[in-house]
C-alpha cells in the first residue's frame, strides 16, 4: 500500500477508511475471515435482516448465467434480534464499519429494525426497497416515486442512524426515484441492486429458480449500472455507493468516474473470495498509475 | 480449522470412464486442512463467462503429496473446461467446505453405497474406515473407481442400469439380494437413490448418513442459496433451512425432510 | 435438415419457413449474403427505416462490454424511400419474409413510413416505439403504456401488413406495456428492444460512447429478455418474436420454451457472421435429441 | 469478390517488439480475395466473453502458401487473446475487407508514411508498389518491420518520440527536413498524424490517400457503428456519414471531414 495515498471517504457522515464495501447479501463477515483480514475493507454491508425471521424461498435458489447469476434466495435471515445477539459483537470486533442492509414487507417492519439497531453500534442504514411490499400487494416499494419516498420518510423518522436508501433498477426512471428519496431524507443511495431476469433449463424444459424469476447480478449488469450511477450522480447531491458487476480495480474507478463515492462487491466475491482486497489492491495500483491521491481526485477527473 | 484459498497445481488430468476425469491437484494448504472424509473443494472455472465456483468432492488426499484427487463428470462448461486442465496448468481452489462423514463412533460394519457422480467420496471415505467395509455402487453404464476400492480392501458389489456391467439394476436391487452386516450405513448420489436408501435403512434400524446436493452459488457458506431441510424446531413445521455447503452435505438420513 | 421436422411458424397470419429472424439494425441482406443463402432465414428484419434520412449519432458509436455490447448508432437510416428502391428489389429475390422495423420521432413520421410501406411486397412491419420521441419531450413511446397503445392505434390505423411492436424493456413494467399494446390492436410482439447502458474508459476517463449511454445488448441481457418473454407470454395473446442475447440453438430453444414463437438473433451475427445458420442447425440438433417435430411442440413441453 | 469467412490456422505467432506481434496465418478463401494492400481481417477472439470481432490490417498476403500476416499490438483482451495463440491453434477469420490503396494510377513516386500500428498495412503496399518507394514511419520508442520495408527496396526513414531510434520527433518532422519527391502519397497512423500530413500535403499540392480507424462492432458493414464524415452533397452541411469498414478504411485526404 502506498503511504501517500488517501483512499478514506465520507459517506453521510461517515468515514471509511477505502471505498471498498460488500454487497449485501453476499458477504459473511465470519466465513470471509477465512480468506482476508476484514479490518482491510471498508465497511461491511450485512445481507438484509429484518424484524422477524424469513425463510426465504425453496430451492432451486441460485443459477449460473452469461457472466452473471440469478438469485432467488427470498430473504432468508435470522431477524433483527438475533443479528445483534450474535452477529454484531463480532462484527464490533472486526475493525471495519458496520452497514445494516434492512428488508421489510411494510413500512412497520422497516421501522421496527431501525428502532432495534439505534442503540447499537452500527454505523450506517442501508434500506433495501426492491422488497416485495405486502400492503400495496406486492409491488415493490422501489418501483414507484411516491412508495419510495413514504417509506423513506418514514424510516428515517425511526432512525438514529443515517439512511442509505438502496434503489432497485428495475424501473423506467431510476432519476426520478432517487429524486424522491432524496426530497423524502435519504442521508445517501446505494444504487443498483439485482435486475430481473429469468433462466430455463432446455433439457428439462423447466425455469431452473424453483421461483421461476430471480435477481440477476454480476459483470454482465455492469453497463446498467454505471449508466444509473452516472444519471443519479447528475441529477442528486447525495453520496452513492455504486455496485453492480464489479469485478476488478478497473471497475470499481469506472463507478467512481460515474460518480460513486464508494463502491460495493457482491457477485464477484461468489467468483473469488478475496475479491474485495484483490479490487482494493487494483484500484491502489489505477490511481499511482494515474496520479491520483484521493477517490475525490478520480470523481473529478471524469472528462463526460 | 477453516477453508483455505489457493492457487492448486494440476498433476494429472486423466480420462478414466466416458465423459468422466480422474484429476490431482497439488494444493498444500488445502490438502493439510481435510478433516473429514464427505467435505468438498470449489473449482473455480477460468474463463471469465463462467462466475460461479463448482462444488467437487474430495475423492482422495494425499497429505505427503499435498494433493487432492478429484474425479468428475463432464456435464456442461465448467466441468467442460476443467477436462481441459494439463499438467502444471493452475486452478484456484477453495476449500475443504463442509460437515463430511461421521468416522468418530465405533461401527465395524460400514456399508457404503454411492451412484454415478456420487461414488469418489466414497473412496475417501473407505480408507479411513476401521473394520468391515461394504461398497455398493450404481453407475448407468460404465462402472470406474472399482479397483481403487478393492486396493483398499473394500468387497464392492457393482449395478448398472444398463447390465453391461455388474448386476442389472440399481443399488437397491443389491442391497435386497445380498445379506450384508451394518452397523452403519453412508451415502451419496442422486437424491431418489438417497431416499430409497434411507427408507431401506430405516425398515431395518439402520443408520444413514447422506450426502446432499444442491445447487451452490458461493460453496463456502455465504450466499444462502444451497439450503436443504432438516428436522428440528426452527419453525411451527418441526424443520429449518440448513446450508448444504457448510452445514452439510453429510446429514442423518433420519434428519433429512425428504418429501420433495 | 430433418424432413420429419416442421419449422414452420405462424406470426400474425405471416407464415416463416422457419422460427430464425435477424434483429433489426443487426443485419444487412447484402452483406450477410456473402456468408449465408439468405433463403434458409425464417425472415429478415431490415434496419429501423424513418419517414426521411436519419443522420444519426457522432462517433464513437459502438463499444464492447462483459458479454455484450453498447450502441448509440441513433438510428442512422436512409429513409424508406430510399429503401424501397435500392433495398427491397433486393430482398424481394432473396426467398425470404421482409419485416420492416420502423423508427419515428413523431406518430405522423411512423405513419408515413407505413403508408408508402402498403403498396410494397413487405411482409410485416415490426414498430421499433424506443425511439425518443419528440413531441412527448423526448421520451420514448414505449416507456408509457398510454403511448404505447396511442401510437400502436394510429400505425396500426394506416397500416396494410400486419403489425408487430417491439418492445423497450427498460420499463417498471413489461406487462402492463404489451397488454396496451395488444387492446390498441397489435398483431404481434417483439421483446426485447436493448437495454440502456454505458461503459467510461478509465484510461481516457471518458465516456467509451459519443452519445454517453447506448443501448445493450448481447448475451449479457438474455435472463432479463427470457423473464420478459415468458411474463408476456403468460398474460397476453400475441405472437411473440423473442430476443436478447440469443447466441446459440439452445438459447433460442430457452426463448420458446418461455413462450416465443419466433426468435431473432441480434449481437450474435456481429460475434459470427453465421449465427442465423448455426443457430438453425443447433435447433434443429436439439428438436431431434428431445424428439421435438414441430416449435409449438417446443412451446408446449415447457414445464413452469 | 467479397468477405469469406473461414477457420484460419495459425502458422506462426512471434513477438517482435515490445508488446508487438506477428502473426501468420492459413486462410485460403481469404488470401485468395485480398484485391488491395491496406484491406483489414476480422479476427474473432475465442473466449466467450468478448463477442465482436477486431478489426486488423493485412499486413502482407501470400497466395502460394494462402497466408495472410497481421502484425498487432496488445492493447487489451482481445488481442492479448491473440498473443497467446500457439502454431496449430484455429482462430475464426473474416475478411478482406474494405477499400484500401488505389495503386491503379501510374505514380512513379510513392510517399509511405506510417505511424505505430498504423505501419503494418504499409508493407503489403510497397510491395505492390511500381516506382520509387520511400517510407517516413514513426514509433514511440521501438521500430519494427523496418528490414522488412527494405527487403522490397523502400528507403525508409525512422522516427520515434523517445529518440532512441532513427531521428527524434515525428514523421512531419522529417517530411520536412528531407527533400523527398512525391507524386502520391498514402497514409495509416493515429488520426493527429494523418490530419497533420493532409495539411502538409495540401500546401504541396500533393494527393494523399488516408487510413481511418474507427470503433467497430460488426467489421462488415452492417451495423453503421464506425462511420466518418466524408465530403458530398450528401447534406446541407456538404458531408455525409461513410463506413470506414467497407467504404473505408482508406479515402483521399482532400474527402475527409477533419475538423474533430
Ligand atoms: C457438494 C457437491 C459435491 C459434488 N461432487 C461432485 C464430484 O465429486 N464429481 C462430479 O462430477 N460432480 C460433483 N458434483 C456436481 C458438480 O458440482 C456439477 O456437476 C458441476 O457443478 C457442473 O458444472 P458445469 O459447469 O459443468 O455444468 P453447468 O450445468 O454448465 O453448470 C451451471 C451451474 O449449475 C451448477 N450445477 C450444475 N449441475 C449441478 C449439480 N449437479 N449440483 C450442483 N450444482 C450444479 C454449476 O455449479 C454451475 O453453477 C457435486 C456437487 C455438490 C453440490
Ligand atoms: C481498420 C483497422 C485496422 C487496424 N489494424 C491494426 C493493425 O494492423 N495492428 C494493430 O495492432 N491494430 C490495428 N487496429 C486497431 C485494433 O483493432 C485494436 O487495437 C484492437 O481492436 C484492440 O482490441 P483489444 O481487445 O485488445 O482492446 P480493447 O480495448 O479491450 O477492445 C475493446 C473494444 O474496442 C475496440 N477497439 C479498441 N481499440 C481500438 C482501435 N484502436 N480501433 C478500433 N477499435 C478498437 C475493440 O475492437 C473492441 O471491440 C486496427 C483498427 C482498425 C479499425
Ligand atoms: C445471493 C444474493 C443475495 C442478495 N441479497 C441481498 C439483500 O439481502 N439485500 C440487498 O439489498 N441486496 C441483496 N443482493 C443484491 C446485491 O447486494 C447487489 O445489489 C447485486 O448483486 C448487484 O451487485 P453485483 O453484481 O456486484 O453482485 C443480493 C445479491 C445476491 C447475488
Ligand atoms: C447496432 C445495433 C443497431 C440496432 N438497431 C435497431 C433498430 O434500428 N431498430 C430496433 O428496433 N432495434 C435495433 N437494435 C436492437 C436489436 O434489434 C435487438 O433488439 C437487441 O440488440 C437485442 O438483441 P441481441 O442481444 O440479440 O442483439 C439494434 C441493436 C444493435 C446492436
Ligand atoms: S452455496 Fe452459498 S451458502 Fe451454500
Ligand atoms: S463496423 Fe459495422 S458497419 Fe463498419
Amino acid at each position: 500500500m502506498n503511504n501517500k495515498l488517501d483512499l478514506s471517504v465520507d459517506i453521510a457522515g461517515v468515514t471509511l477508511k477505502n471505498p471498498i464495501t460488500t454487497a449485501s447479501g453476499t458477504f459473511a463477515p465470519r466465513e470471509f475471515a477465512q480468506f482476508m483480514d476484514l479490518s482491510e475493507l471498508g465497511g461491511v454491508i450485512v445481507k438484509g435482516i429484518a424484524n422477524v425471521p424469513w425463510e426465504g424461498n425453496p430451492t432451486p435458489r441460485v443459477a449460473e448465467t452469461y457472466g452473471g447469476m440469478l438469485n432467488a434466495v427470498g430473504l432468508q435471515n435470522p431477524g433483527v434480534d438475533y443479528f445483534i445477539e450474535h452477529d454484531l459483537p463480532y462484527l464490533e470486533k472486526s475493525g471495519t464499519k458496520i452497514i445494516v442492509n434492512i428488508a421489510g414487507r411494510t413500512i412497520e417492519d422497516y421501522c421496527e429494525v431501525v428502532e432495534k439497531l439505534a442503540d447499537t453500534n452500527v454505523d450506517l442504514l442501508e434500506l433495501n426497497i426492491s422488497c416485495p411490499n405486502v400492503k400495496e400487494g406486492g409491488i415493490g416499494f422501489g418501483t414507484s416515486p411516491e412508495m419510495a419516498a413514504k417509506v423513506t420518510r418514514e424510516v428515517k423518522a425511526h432512525s438514529r442512524q443515517p439512511l442509505i436508501v438502496k434503489l432497485s433498477p428495475n424501473v423506467t426512471d431510476i432519476v426520478e426515484i432517487a429524486q424522491a428519496v432524496a426530497e423524502a431524507g435519504a442521508d445517501g443511495l446505494s444504487l443498483i441492486n439485482t435486475l430481473v431476469g429469468m433462466k430455463i433449463d432446455v433439457n428439462s424444459k423447466k425455469a431452473v429458480l424453483a421461483n421461476k424469476i430471480g435477481g440477476f447480478s454480476g459483470p454482465a449488469i455492469k453497463p446498467v449500472a454505471v449508466r444509473m450511477v452516472y444519471q443519479v450522480a447528475q441529477a442528486v447531491d447525495l453520496p452513492i455507493i455504486g455496485l453492480g458487476g464489479i469485478m476488478t480495480g478497473e471497475d470499481a474507478a469506472e463507478f467512481i468516474l460515474a460518480g460513486a463515492d464508494a463502491i460495493s462487491v457482491g457477485t464477484a466475491s461468489f467468483a473469488n473470495p478475496r475479491a474485495c482486497i484483490d479490487i482494493k489492491e487494483e484500484l491502489i495500483n489505477y490511481m499511482n498509475k494515474h496520479g491520483f491521491k484521493t477517490i475525490k481526485e478520480i470523481q473529478d477527473a471524469f472528462k463526460g | 480449522m477453516g477453508a483455505k484459498l489457493e492457487n492448486g497445481v494440476v498433476i494429472s488430468n486423466d480420462q478414466i470412464a466416458k465423459d468422466i476425469y480422474s484429476m490431482f491437484i497439488k494444493a498444500p494448504n488445502i490438502a493439510n486442512s481435510v478433516e473429514m472424509p464427505g467435505q468438498f473443494i470449489n473449482l473455480y472455472p477460468k474463463e471469465k463467462h463462467t462466475i460461479l465456483p463448482r462444488p467437487i468432492s474430495i475423492c482422495e488426499v494425499d497429505s505427503k503429496e499435498e494433493t487432492i484427487r478429484v474425479v468428475y463428470q463432464v456435464v456442461g462448461d465448467g466441468t467442460g473446461q476443467f477436462a481441459k486442465l494439463k499438467r502444471e496448468d493452475e486452478i484456484q481452489v477453495s476449500g475443504p467446505i463442509g460437515n463430511g462423514f461421521d468416522i468418530s463412533g465405533d461401527h465395524r460394519e460400514h456399508l457404503l453405497v454411492g451412484g454415478g457422480v456420487g461414488v469418489p467420496p466414497l473412496l475417501e471415505l473407505s480408507k479411513r474406515l476401521k473394520g468391515n467395509v461394504t461398497v455398493v455402487l450404481g453407475f448407468r453404464d460404465e462402472p470406474y473407481l472399482i479397483e481403487d476400492f478393492e486396493k483398499y480392501g473394500a468387497k464392492v458389489y457393482v449395478a448398472t442400469e444398463s447390465g453391461k456391467h455388474g448386476s442389472k439394476g440399481n443399488v437397491l436391487d443389491i442391497l435386497k439380494q445380498e445379506d450384508i452386516k451394518i452397523d452403519m450405513a453412508y451415502s451419496c448420489g442422486p437424491k431418489p437413490m438417497l431416499k430409497a436408501l434411507n427408507s431401506w435403512c430405516q425398515e431395518k434400524d439402520i443408520p444413514v448418513q447422506v450426502s446432499l446436493e444442491e445447487r451452490m452459488a458461493c460453496g463456502i457458506g455465504v450466499c444462502v442459496g444451497c439450503v436443504c431441510k432438516k428436522k428440528d424446531s426452527g419453525n411451527k413445521d418441526g424443520w429449518s433451512y440448513k446450508k448444504t455447503c457448510t452445514d452439510g452435505p453429510v446429514f442423518m438420513g433420519s434428519d433429512v425432510i425428504w418429501d420433495e
